[in-house]
């Protein structure tokens, strides 16, 4: 093997671990947004209650906003816009998807939060936005949001809003089939 | 747009250093003799012609995008257009106009430079050079398909690049994606023939310093053309094949592209300034006729920044909603990265500290590097300091700076190393006369155009708009005026080469007076073949 | 009014209003406390750069003049001194060090979106601005109201030339107002130069803002983000107001809310609606399927004479209220009421020829967006 | 080694004695300077995001 093939090869060597590096990135951003909350990413996963008391003595305003993005004939209605509540408390709003359109779709509803730090603090135990939804023509589906914010929210976060944007589903991309057998007026 | 290639510059007597050419029949002659060649000095002239009509190109687009601004109002083109005008302008100028222009000056001088007969891998250095024509013909034919050619500026943000893009976008990720190829293949046999071919006796100490910044400039290639091919075939995926890298609906984030395609991009700006800083430190030392000063700290800060520029690149996203720590952090190393690079321009000043100084032409061109590239520096200090980015982002503030950074940056160390190195391609001098009206139109088209740019984007002037409120059309008029006489002084360039091509007084081996380096031992105009047999280097202190 | 002609008359517009003219130079101190931090830190930097640059070139304008080869025919010949190296790199970097703790500073008051009195959510869809009172039920979208024939010249430009919208957003002075940024489309960057606001809003995520004007006034901005055809034509107009004055505008949007509600129940005419639908054509469709209806097929198609236009009401219905996704159609039933959806609509299916004779309600519209 | 580390160092701050570039190109491999400089990058990295945490806290 002469130098120039040696160098060659370590060269290409170099080059396929950078293009698999650029792939690598997706998953790595994934990761990093999760831990450092940034972009508002927002966990797909149920995770468990931490009973470690409510912290009675400052109230935190989480609002609630629903938005509908092109091509999905949904909206999604929310009991109430805005509430307050005690970091460490666990709060369960109601939501429901109404499908105005005239044939059965596939939607979900892409989470963001603000501010991002509020991001880590904040655990989801279940929500209609860990899987697409399916609705025949005019169905409505009512479904439960309950999340719970840390006690050691920093002090200086006093609001934190939570926008859901409804998106279609191509039909190829169904990643889990929604619970069967929950239509009609839940 | 096989482009006016001059009459062969490199007919070279026969009776040249070894006249058996390689095939046995003679060699092929005419337009097969380009197509076929393995030859390091055809196929950096190749190079240099193909960057020089891809300029004028992406000069014509830059015409239209003013001619547009000239006044308020819309007089000559649509929106739509403006922005593909725009956008191309970007690609041509970057892709196709600067960095195959140094990618030439890389193939002919580096194999002369360090003593080598030729580039390690001849054949692939002629495949690399015949990748970009095909590459770039087929982007500027996306002009012609419907839906138009590319909209989304040059840095093709997502999801305006993917959802909402024209037709056409699919030719744009191809063409990119085989001017990425070339890059690559460039860069691999650059840093094969550096690290391998150099002649007995040169160490790599003993390297120039054009040699060195191309050798680091190869491994920044190597290490982010491949990111670039990534972020373009993720696109392709979301565009053709349903997935959502970038696309919001469907778990995708339309900042993760930014992410990535800065990644590319900060090192990819280093790739376009860093063999400008060789030329300069080149030919400065020889007009000065004074050795550069400060070789080592040269070689080392060059060597740093090859990997501080991978730190830096989301200061081109402060205001995209980063998370305040992220913010903080790539302010820090922005400012860290600013001090190794703006520190060589107080080495070439001071090498001009008590030289014997004489203007030439490529001196010149240097000289007004040094000093208008140091004002685009400034205006990138200022940019660096993330509050004061949230007023700048986006705004005519920062396409003066990077235009101050490219062209003054850029482009005159190209159009320098050109002056410079004429004598020993053609064997005749450049006509001074013409070389310094060249050089004094173009200082006074560029700083016409670009500095009025700083007021247009201080006062609120967002980039990429085809038209403006009544308060920038003063600012707008002259940064017009200005762009026509920058371009059509171009022209005068072109004349120059065919002169010296053609005849013009004669250049002797060492064609300045001042000049040190391996390439003046060579006759000039430069055979066919040089250093067939290595040449003798004693490693003496550095020059 | 020929085209050449057009272009005289539009280099007359050279005689720019004082008023416009204050800030012409260089970055506008504006009216809250960040924007005139930030003023100050440009200021800073920038009489750094002059300072260095002066003695830089300085020294080296000199050298070029007192060591030219006529005058200097021997040059010296040190080329190392690693002493002056060092120094002339630790000056700018405790230089930089020195910037960079006023600006952490202000950045990190400009990351203080705590306690705010009023959120705004400001969406950006191509090529208009939609603003939302969260909580306070007041949404409208903001357009560029500069006619199209100044643009093409035909006219004379007023002052505020691509500067002027239909509905500018309404702010309190002395209140703190959180912004929430988001898209429906693509990334559009919402900035006002004087309130040294600008942020991106990026489709699918939310970033936040805030800004507490300190003078009332009209403060005009324009989107800094590339975001296609009409990103030039999508002006941003703050209009700050005293508080009380404030609550008083906020109460009367409400009610001129409730009552476009209420015109939903009554029956239009056709010529009413006609009229109405032109305006909204103009003013939102015009930019893509273009003021004749001939769209720029294959990505804007056209309306004029298209025939599953004139077949399919419903289909259309679905198109205009819900958008296609994954095309430059948004869904405008987040830009449109009930009214300006019905008047569009009927405007389509009877202008340039498309003689539907239809006449859509905006009961209907009401019903389907309520169902 | 130690000398390595002191190149990669200055070769960060910009400034280096032509002595020492001497004696680094006449005694060090080129894979150890890069594997340093790579390792001096992840400490400054580490450095300055400790640095950002503590000024936005």
């Amino acid at each position: 093997m002469s130098p120039v093939q040696r160098t060659v090869s370590r060269t290409l060597l170099v080059l396929v671990a950078m293009f698999a590096f650029a792939f690598a990135l997706v998953p790595l951003y994934d990761v990093f947004c999760r831990v450092t909350g940034l972009n508002g990413k927002v966990d797909t996963t149920a995770q468990a209650l931490v009973h470690e008391g409510v912290d009675e003595s400052r109230y935190v305003t989480v609002q609630l906003v629903t938005r509908s993005g092109a091509g999905l004939p949904w909206r999604l209605e929310v009991e109430q816009r805005q509430l307050r509540m005690h970091p460490g408390q666990t709060v369960e709003v109601g939501f429901t998807f109404v499908n105005q359109g005239a044939a059965e779709q596939w939607g979900r509803a892409v989470p963001s939060v603000t501010p991002s730090q509020a991001n880590r603090h904040l655990r989801k135990l279940s929500c209609f936005c860990f899987e697409e939804q399916r609705l025949a023509a005019g169905e409505r589906l009512a479904l439960p949001l309950v999340f719970q914010l840390d006690r050691d929210l920093p002090a200086e976060i006093h609001t934190v809003t939570l926008v859901y944007t409804l998106y279609p589903v191509a039909s190829g991309e169904i990643a889990r089939r929604a619970p069967e057998a929950q239509g009609g007026e839940a | 747009m096989a482009s006016k290639l001059p009459k062969s510059p490199l007919e070279h007597s026969a009776g040249g250093a070894g006249a058996a050419a390689e095939s046995p029949g003679a060699p092929p002659r005419g337009l097969l003799r380009w197509l076929l060649t393995t030859n390091h000095k055809e196929i950096g002239t190749l190079y240099l012609v193909f960057s020089l009509s891809m300029f004028f190109i992406g000069g014509i687009f830059a015409l239209v995008v003013r001619l547009e601004l000239f006044q308020p109002g819309l007089q000559f083109v649509e929106p739509e257009f403006f922005n593909q005008m725009t956008t191309l302008h970007g690609l041509i100028m970057v892709f196709a106009a600067v960095m195959p222009a140094f990618t030439g000056l890389a193939n002919w001088m580096i194999p002369l430079q360090i003593g080598a007969p030729d580039m390690a891998l001849p054949r692939l250095n002629n495949f690399s050079f015949w990748l970009l024509p095909v590459a770039f013909t087929l982007l500027l034919a996306t002009l012609l398909m419907p839906g138009g050619g590319p909209n989304f500026g040059w840095t093709f943000y997502a999801p305006l690049s993917t959802t909402y893009a024209p037709p056409s976008t699919t030719f744009f990720i191809l063409g990119m994606h085989l001017a990425g190829i070339s890059s690559i293949l460039g860069a691999i046999n650059i840093i094969a023939t550096i690290l391998n071919l150099r002649a007995p006796g040169m160490r790599m100490m003993d390297m120039p310093l054009f040699v060195w910044t191309w050798l680091i400039t190869a491994f920044l290639l190597i290490a982010v053309m491949p990111v670039l091919a990534g972020v373009i075939t993720m696109m392709l995926l979301d565009i053709n094949f349903g997935t959502s890298f970038f696309n919001a609906a469907g778990g995708g984030d339309p900042v993760l592209f930014q992410h990535l395609f800065w990644f590319f991009g900060h090192p990819e700006v280093y790739i376009m300034i860093l063999p400008a800083f060789g030329i300069v430190s080149a030919i400065i030392p020889t007009f000065a006729r004074k050795p550069l000063f400060g070789y080592a700290s040269m070689v080392y800060a060059t060597a740093s920044i090859a990997i501080l520029s991978f730190l830096v690149w989301a200061h081109h996203m402060f205001v995209v909603g980063l998370p305040l720590v992220a913010e903080l952090f790539f302010m820090y190393t922005t400012m860290l990265i600013a001090v190794p690079t703006g520190v060589k321009v107080f080495n070439w000043i001071t090498t001009l500290f008590q030289g014997s100084i004489s203007f030439e032409t490529p001196m010149l061109f240097a000289l007004a590097f040094v000093v208008l590239f140091t004002i685009g520096g400034f205006s990138g200090l200022m940019l660096a300091i993330a509050p004061a980015d949230f007023q700048y982002h986006d705004t005519y503030f920062v396409v003066a700076h990077f235009h101050y950074v490219l062209v003054p940056g850029a482009i005159f160390s190209i159009m320098a190393a050109v002056y410079y190195w004429l004598p020993k391609w053609t064997g005749h001098y450049p006509s001074e006369r013409l070389g310094r009206w060249h050089f004094w139109l173009s200082v006074i088209g560029v700083n016409l155009t670009f500095f009025p740019m700083h007021f247009s984007g201080l006062a609120g002037m967002p980039r990429r708009i085809p038209d403006y409120a009544l308060q920038f059309a003063d600012f707008n008029l002259v940064s017009s005026l200005g762009a026509f006489l920058f371009g059509f002084s171009q022209l005068l360039f072109v004349v120059v080469i065919v002169k010296c091509v053609r005849g013009g007084e004669k250049a002797p081996a060492k064609a300045w007076e001042g000049a040190q380096d391996l390439e003046w031992s060579v006759p000039s105009p430069a055979p066919l073949h040089t250093f067939e047999t290595p040449p003798h280097v004693t490693p003496q202190p550095h020059p | 009014m020929p085209r050449r002609l057009a272009w005289l008359s539009g280099a007359g517009g050279f005689a720019l209003s004082p008023q416009v003219l204050a800030n012409g130079w260089n970055m506008p101190v504006g009216v809250t406390d960040l924007s005139r931090e930030i003023h100050s830190l440009h200021m800073t930097i920038f009489w750094i750069c002059v300072v260095i640059g002066v003695v830089v070139f300085g020294v080296m304008f000199y050298s070029l003049f007192r060591y030219r080869r006529s005058r200097q025919p021997q040059a010296a010949n040190f080329h190392e001194h690693t002493t002056v190296e060092v120094i002339w790199t630790t000056l700018p970097l405790l230089i930089l060090v020195a910037m960079a703790v006023p600006a952490t500073a202000t950045l990190k008051n400009m990351y203080d979106t705590g306690d705010a009195e009023l959120d705004v959510m400001v969406t950006g869809q191509q090529w208009r601005w939609r603003y939302d009172y969260l909580g306070e039920e007041v949404a409208f979208t903001s357009s560029l109201s500069t006619p199209r024939a100044q643009v093409r010249g035909e006219e004379a430009r007023g002052e505020t030339y691509l500067l002027d919208v239909d509905n500018p957003l309404v702010l309190p002075v002395g209140r703190k107002v959180r912004f929430l940024f988001t898209s429906d489309d693509v990334i559009h960057s919402w900035w006002v130069p004087e309130l040294a606001v600008k942020q991106d809003t990026v489709p699918g995520f939310v970033n936040e803002n805030w800004v507490r004007i300190n003078e009332p006034g009209i403060y005009r901005g324009q989107c800094a983000e590339l975001c296609g055809i009409d990103h030039g034509f999508m002006p941003i107009v703050v209009q700050a107001m005293a508080p009380d004055e404030f609550d008083a505008w906020l109460a009367e949007r409400r009610d001129e809310a409730a009552q476009e509600a209420l015109g939903v129940d009554r029956d239009w005419g056709h010529e009413e609606l006609m009229t109405r639908g032109e305006e909204v054509y103009a003013a939102i469709c015009a930019s893509c399927h273009q003021p004749e209806g001939q769209g720029a097929p294959p990505t804007f198609p056209a309306l004029a004479g298209n025939p599953r236009l004139q077949e399919d009401l419903g289909w259309q219905l679905d198109t205009v209220i819900n958008g296609v996704s994954g095309t430059a159609m948004p869904a405008f039933r987040n830009t449109l009421n009930p009214v300006e959806l019905a008047a569009v609509i009927t405007y389509t299916r009877n202008a340039w020829g498309n003689a539907t004779g239809d006449v859509v309600q905006p009961a209907r519209v009401a019903e389907r967006l309520a169902r | 080694m130690w000398q390595v580390i002191k190149s990669v160092l200055a070769a960060f701050f910009g400034v280096q004695k032509e002595r020492q570039r001497r004696r680094d190109f006449e005694q060090g491999r080129p894979g150890h300077f890069i594997l340093v400089g790579l390792v001096a990058a992840a400490v400054l990295v580490l450095l300055v995001v400790l640095l950002a945490r503590l000024a936005a806290s």
